[in-house]
């Protein structure tokens, strides 16, 4: 299980190619690569900032839960702080599982907790300004989801 | 002497991330704080603000000890 | 859009370094491979047979669908055919969107119609000699999700 | 002179991939091929086992061509 915070642009299919290398036991990964989008042109960049040390724990502990949860072999989570140009990938999760539902699940389950809940403060640099950013109406509906799951 | 620190809109709202102030519970350090930024100190008390001791959240009144770290920490976006 | 078919090993990894490159308007990408697993141990090769021309067809057709149906920017199917051992990878999808749902929903959408569905032969060759094998009951109710969903 | 594609357990079944056979039917081609290995042509009949004529899948008794290819696909397993 690896949890790390970068400053530094990342490739995604680098990742990958490490994280599958050698799982003769592992039926499925499932990935998912967040992308800092464009914004049809404009040329906003994002700004990231995290508490480190806090931030990776709290992160970790959502990992453990989706670990025992979905049943993983394995997980991985890459995320940027800092400044973000356009194009650039921000976030990158990765699971391993024997079977790809849980690999699928898991993987969904993480990012939601990400997009919606970690600790993290975004702020957008955009033509008008700066401003800070709050999960969408669509993020907490997703995270969401999980909690009913739980309920049944 | 408490180390604290502002994370997103409480530290352009503060004009600072990081500094060392004298207190030795949570309500002196936000009373010291209130002394010298009003603004500051209300941000600090606002809606979804949580404060972390030492990197683990708290509620309420906590004493701090010599090197302690105060973190405050407004709604968090997600990444 | 790209389907294809190859005797060849792959790396997961390059395939979606290459995807990803360059996608500035592109939000999210989701990825799924299929490894062959060594099943606790056995040496089990897998043989996979294919009708060249037909089967990207066919594939062509779903993935035609899941292009419309989830909105994706892109997709990119690459499955391997011929002898696939242990540990190899046997299918790698990849989905961009404009946002993360959309991407995951199309990739397991894919996965599931591929695993189900898709005009492909298999064989396992293990210590017990070689059997023919059909897609299992949870594979089938996979894919059916997809087909109440259309229903509501 | 059909060209005639056999796949999966009815390439194992049959002992041979491809075969060109003379016929002017679907109905024919699987006549002729009764005539030397009734065993094939009954798997050839069996549930879920479909034919695709020139890279589209069929039904019925379609006229063959000369050139035309015919495949028969049993139950797809997925990959």
């Amino acid at each position: 299980m690896s949890i790390t915070l970068t400053e530094e642009p990342f490739d995604a299919g680098a990742l990958l190619s490490d994280f599958t290398r050698g799982r003769t036991e592992t039926g499925a990964v499932a990935t998912f690569t967040g992308i800092a989008r464009a914004e049809q042109g404009s040329t906003a960049t994002l700004e990231l900032e995290a508490y480190p040390g806090f931030t990776e724990a709290e992160i970790g502990r959502i990992a453990e839960q989706a670990r025992a949860r979905f049943g993983l072999d394995d997980l991985l989570i890459l995320h940027r702080v800092g400044e973000i140009a356009p194009g650039e990938p921000i976030v990158f999760v990765a699971t391993a599982a024997g079977h790809r539902r849980a690999a699928f699940e898991a993987c969904d389950f993480l990012m939601d907790y990400l997009k919606s809940k970690a600790p993290f403060w975004k702020k957008e640099h955009g033509p008008g300004g700066a401003r800070w950013i709050e999960p969408t109406d669509a993020d907490h509906a997703d995270r969401a989801r999980w909690e009913q799951e739980t309920d049944r | 002497m408490a180390r604290v620190l502002l994370f997103g809109p409480l530290r352009d709202l503060a004009g600072w991330r990081e500094r060392t102030i004298e207190a030795g519970s949570l309500s002196a350090l936000k009373a010291a704080i209130a002394a010298e930024d009003a603004a500051l100190a209300e941000a600090l008390d606002g809606p979804g603000v949580q404060v972390a001791l030492d990197q683990a959240l708290v509620r309420g009144d906590p004493k701090l000890a010599a090197g302690s770290e105060v973190a405050f920490l407004p709604p968090m976006s997600g990444g």
